[in-house]
């Protein structure tokens, strides 16, 4: 497997994108470490999935997203969501099951969605969401948009039947979606490459949809970002889809709940190294950023979520009544006329 | 009046709403120049092109998960499953994502689409071909539920169907599809979500759905010839389901049957039984009795379907036996 | 007696097939090294090593697909879906496929395998990782249905459902996993389409499944304070069904109740509720009252899942009003 | 897509075994023929599926199978299961829901099978053989046999999910599996083309499973034979699942009922021209082959045929009692105990 140089075409983001990437970044690791710390507390029923080490990739995608295009994720869809502007507060308040939670709390960490920021759902099915987003695609086509799906998931998705399904209709009907394999090389515990055909699992097989592999660095957020913009531009053309596998890896377990002790000592180290956010940070100073820039980005993160989970601890667990509501379209959930 | 039949009765349903929304489209296996394998999309894609009525391939978690995606960004779609059976291949698609993404995004997005499918038996297709599945769909919160016994209800309850703003199972009868009768001219819109007595009489109640609905009413005529006036329930639609026309209908004869093509154990009959016992105990006369397919199954060869598939002898057998 | 957990039962119940029966394996994902999600296979692993317990890429369809190629050439496969609600991505080759092919081959072929699975709520996973799915396949003709409630029916029930030649779903209980309680020593199996009674009681009987047995007994000595004398069935299976053993428990008190963790419209109690009323008519002093989740999908924050699923309150409310 | 040309060691079958292919040939052309007799006579019940035009799959593969090795197919599974051996006359009895039939005619015409003979089965879900035709490679492979599993389907197969995780589950594991996708250009009357994103909907995808293509003339017995002998000498040594996709045309519609008007006339007249029957018979007389012994085969197949027919068409129909039985290994259908 050659990767394809997409990208020698000028596609870099300008300086102030790239800032706003870091910030994005930045908020996210943060935001991500505070679910860790409610987590710990027992605040955070069930778990959640991180994407500690992973953001460079929902940054540099989401940087090439307009408001009207759509964000799919999976479970592990954090940086996704806020990546497209959600609430940091109300992200908070669902995973700790308030009523002011971006679901009511009906939908728990594995489904976070903002439908108004385009972020149409984190879906827990493995899978489930690839066609969905070709159908959002399509529904983009039909109604004569330029409107862009972007749909994530993960290297163990590459192998259930609706991946195929859903990256066969998205080519066949040229349907403008990116689809970004975020490869973190486990599934839940399992190295992916025990149970893969492949080496690439999403780009050795871009081609049996009639898809250039794409394969790229997933911890660079200037590589996603130029891969994506290149993507998004055929999509909005009008040129269908493109699958890009990004290499990334998770700093912790699958999920809070896994300790993650099945990954080589030497394999988390040499990740580590390549954290993202520590990457960009230092090309951006090497480029002559004024550190004060980024110091200040730093800290008002990390406010910005202490904020907001302060005000999400602060917030009422929703009424039982609310149980029976939003079932149908009307409120109700009514199952007799 | 027109005359048409029941897989007329589907394309003229669906053409109805494609004329007057173009937000409704149409997508499926072979539903293109073929018309659908059972011929009930004639003419839409001649009258409205290919990109409101499109081929796909096999790939039924596809067609259901687009229809979701499209559904949720302003689109109406209609998603053709060939036969309710293959409905298992994308279970996940209908019973996990399409029945639960409204509530669990509390509101956020509304997924108006419906999923018209070949249901039911008769035609000596064999196990896998043959199902009547309306019980599958009943048992998943978030899924409405609907089941035409007539060409008139094909064309209104899809029409209806089609302009509900929640996910539509629309389970067409596969026997029923030839079947030719008089439909309303002009727009032709059903409720969902009521019930219609097809037959009043004072002494037992049988309450059925699409196919079975003709064979209560001819076993209904043949009771009558032993001194028994059935009233004749058809319930169309499972979700939202109408109560209050069942227990009506019930409380006045004091005796009631399903009768179900599904197999015996949890067929709709299930749940209709066991909330006319919670809510009309006083009011029966005697129990609930379904009358359903042996819970196997589906056998192919003819002598062997006929039999498992609930008859009117079998109907007046029953109603005779527990009635005498 | 040993002292297990209920994901030691089942580890310890396999552990026992496998050691005498070389034909059996493991199948799924992340059951191997890791030994499932949820710890419920430990040791095997490294007891038998990776040609009888495979880790496989998530593909439930594969899964269950590569279980019952297995199961017709000699092998006794346990299939693992991690999830209940998963079967949906795999719902054809379970309802249409492993259910089916023995009756559609009249016999040529015998499908000797088991899928286990974690099913119920109560632990916050929201709508897609909760369902108590047993209605699901319950309704299937073909599939036989196992849901224990203490360790020793999990370490039974699975090794007779192991032994057993035709397609068995077991469902473990996901909030059921870190109950401890002794199991027998030695070989241990029990029969499939055993109900057992847990209490007996003179005045109602509360027929329960999985999770709800453990709340139908605490209601019970709830409501013996009251008053009131419930026996407590723990049906275990739902196919085969132990109807002997309830309809002599309802018949015994005339007045009956099922403790259901699932959605309401068709849950495993409308038929079991069905049949009572069908075959104990004349034995019930009132209708058999269903207690259930409401039919909406399960949502996630605690308050919320927690008022949705039968609790002991709940459980002991509608008993006393329906008593009063 | 270049086709790998498999067979260029040599693998062409023996006289003995060509010849023998032929008559299995001409008595599958010549059953299929009856078959569509018996429906136009209102005497097969539903439908059946014919592979009139695409004999020399079938027999090509099973003249490389041995007793012991397993056959999944389609419900266009006449020619496959009369290859294995199975009886005509059980098969026509099936058909036509008689009490003698392969099944009792609790199958019909989609679910032949005759599991003495290797033929485990029609499938008549598209795809979901494949899987299973996995589970049984697999468990020859842990059984330490030689055995090998064959399993056909359609071009429309290679879209639906369970494709796809077969084809990965088979070649993560090397199962001994021969996949053959019978490409006749059609579903059911969609042609594969338009919905594929890719022309060879088998073959360009061999690679997403580490697979290399092998796209071979489906109509040509000898071709079909070598490309099989080497698949399943892979799978015996060990090595692995082969996928085969043979290019091939059905003669008539994709089922009884069905008079195939969407074909391009010139399409179906340059097919019917490359009948693997015709092209076969010229080949044996030009190497030097007796007419006789052909004109024999022909003869004979057609009187066993009728043969068969008649001693169906005697039968009585299953009893009624039948409708219980054999849904649990047991022989009962019992639910309660
Ligand atoms: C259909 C299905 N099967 C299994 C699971 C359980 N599960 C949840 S996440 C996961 C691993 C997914 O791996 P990958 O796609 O690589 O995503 P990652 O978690 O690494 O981001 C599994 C097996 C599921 N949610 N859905
Ligand atoms: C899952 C599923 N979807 C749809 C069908 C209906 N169907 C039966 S055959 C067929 C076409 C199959 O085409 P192909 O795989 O090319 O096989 P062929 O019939 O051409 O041999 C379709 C769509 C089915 N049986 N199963
Ligand atoms: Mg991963
Ligand atoms: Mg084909």
């Amino acid at each position: 497997m050659t990767s394809t140089p997409i990208g020698t075409t000028p596609g870099r983001a300008d300086q102030a994108t790239r800032v706003q990437m870091y910030e994005q970044m930045v908020h996210i690791r943060s935001f991500e470490k505070r679910v860790l710390a409610l987590f710990h507390q027992g605040l955070v029923p069930a778990t959640s999935h991180l994407s500690t080490g992973m953001e460079a990739i929902a940054v540099g995608v989401a940087a090439n997203l307009r408001p009207g295009d759509s964000t799919l994720c999976t479970y592990r869809g954090h940086a996704h969501v806020l990546a497209r502007g959600s609430s940091m507060e109300a992200m908070f308040a669902e995973l700790i099951g308030r009523a002011t939670g971006l679901l009511g709390g009906k939908g728990g960490s594995m489904h976070l969605a903002s439908a108004e920021h385009g972020a149409l759902g984190s879906y827990a099915i493995v899978g489930a969401h690839i066609p969905i987003a070709a159908g959002v695609a399509w529904s983009a086509q039909y109604r004569n948009t330029d409107q862009v799906v972007a749909c994530f998931f993960g290297d163990g998705a590459t192998n259930i039947g609706a991946f195929h399904e859903g990256l066969n209709l998205a080519a066949v009907w040229k349907l403008p979606v990116v689809f970004v394999c975020e490869n973190n090389r486990y599934m839940e515990y399992t190295p992916i490459g025990s149970v893969t055909a492949v080496a690439h699992p999403a780009a050795d097989r871009a081609r049996a949809y009639g898809l250039e592999p794409v394969l790229i660095d997933g911890n660079d957020a200037d590589v996603v970002f130029t891969a994506a913009a290149e993507a998004c531009s055929r999509a909005r053309a009008g040129d269908g889809p493109t699958l890009i596998e990004a290499e990334t890896y998770r700093h912790f377990g699958h999920s809070n709940s896994d300790p993650a002790k099945y990954r080589p000592e030497a394999e988390v180290e040499e990740w580590l190294e390549r954290d993202p956010i520590t990457i960009y940070r230092s090309r951006l100073l090497a480029e002559g950023l004024d550190e004060s820039v980024l110091t200040q980005i730093d800290v008002s993160a990390d406010d910005a979520v202490e904020q907001a989970a302060s005000a999400a601890l602060a917030a009422p667990v929703p009424t039982v009544d609310e149980i029976e509501k939003n079932v149908w379209a009307d409120g109700s959930g009514s199952w007799r006329s | 009046m027109a005359e048409l039949t029941y897989r007329q009765a589907i394309a003229a349903g669906i053409a109805q709403e494609m004329g007057r929304d173009p937000s409704v489209v149409l997508l499926g296996e072979d539903v293109g120049a073929a018309a659908g394998v059972f011929k009930t999309y004639s003419g839409l894609y001649k009258q409205f092109g290919p990109t409101r009525v499109r081929d796909t391939p096999i790939s039924e978690e596809a067609i259901v998960g687009a229809a979701i995606g499209a559904a949720m960004t302003g689109l109406r779609p209609v998603a053709d499953i060939m036969f309710a059976d293959f409905l298992a291949t994308c279970w996940d698609m209908v019973a996990n994502q399409a029945a639960k993404t409204r509530y669990m995004l509390d509101g956020q997005v509304t997924l108006p689409l419906v999923i018209v499918t070949g249901n039911g038996g008769g035609l000596r297709f064999g196990a896998q071909h043959s199902q009547s599945l309306e019980n599958w769909a009943m048992a998943v919160p978030g899924l409405k539920v609907v089941a035409p016994s007539t060409p008139a209800d094909a064309f209104g309850l899809l029409a209806a169907s089609i302009r509900d703003p929640d996910p539509v199972l629309f389970f067409g009868h596969k026997a029923l599809y030839a079947v030719k009768a008089s439909v309303p001219d002009g727009e032709h819109v059903e409720a969902l979500g009521r019930a219609v007595i097809r037959r009043e009489g004072k002494d037992v109640t049988l309450l059925a759905l699409a196919a079975m609905v003709p064979r209560a009413l001819a076993a209904a005529e043949v009771l009558a010839e032993h001194g028994i006036d059935a009233t004749v329930v058809d319930l169309r639609t499972l979700v939202p389901l109408d109560t209050a026309t069942i227990f009506e209908a019930v409380s006045r004869t004091g005796v009631a049957f399903t009768v179900e093509e599904n197999p015996r154990l949890l067929g709709w009959g299930a749940e209709i039984a066991s909330l006319i016992a919670e809510e009309c105990f006083e009011a029966l006369d005697a129990p609930v009795v379904r009358i359903t397919a042996p819970h196997v199954p589906l056998p192919a060869a003819g002598v062997l379907e006929d039999s498992a598939i609930p008859s009117v002898e079998r109907i007046c057998a029953t109603v005779l036996e527990r009635c005498a």
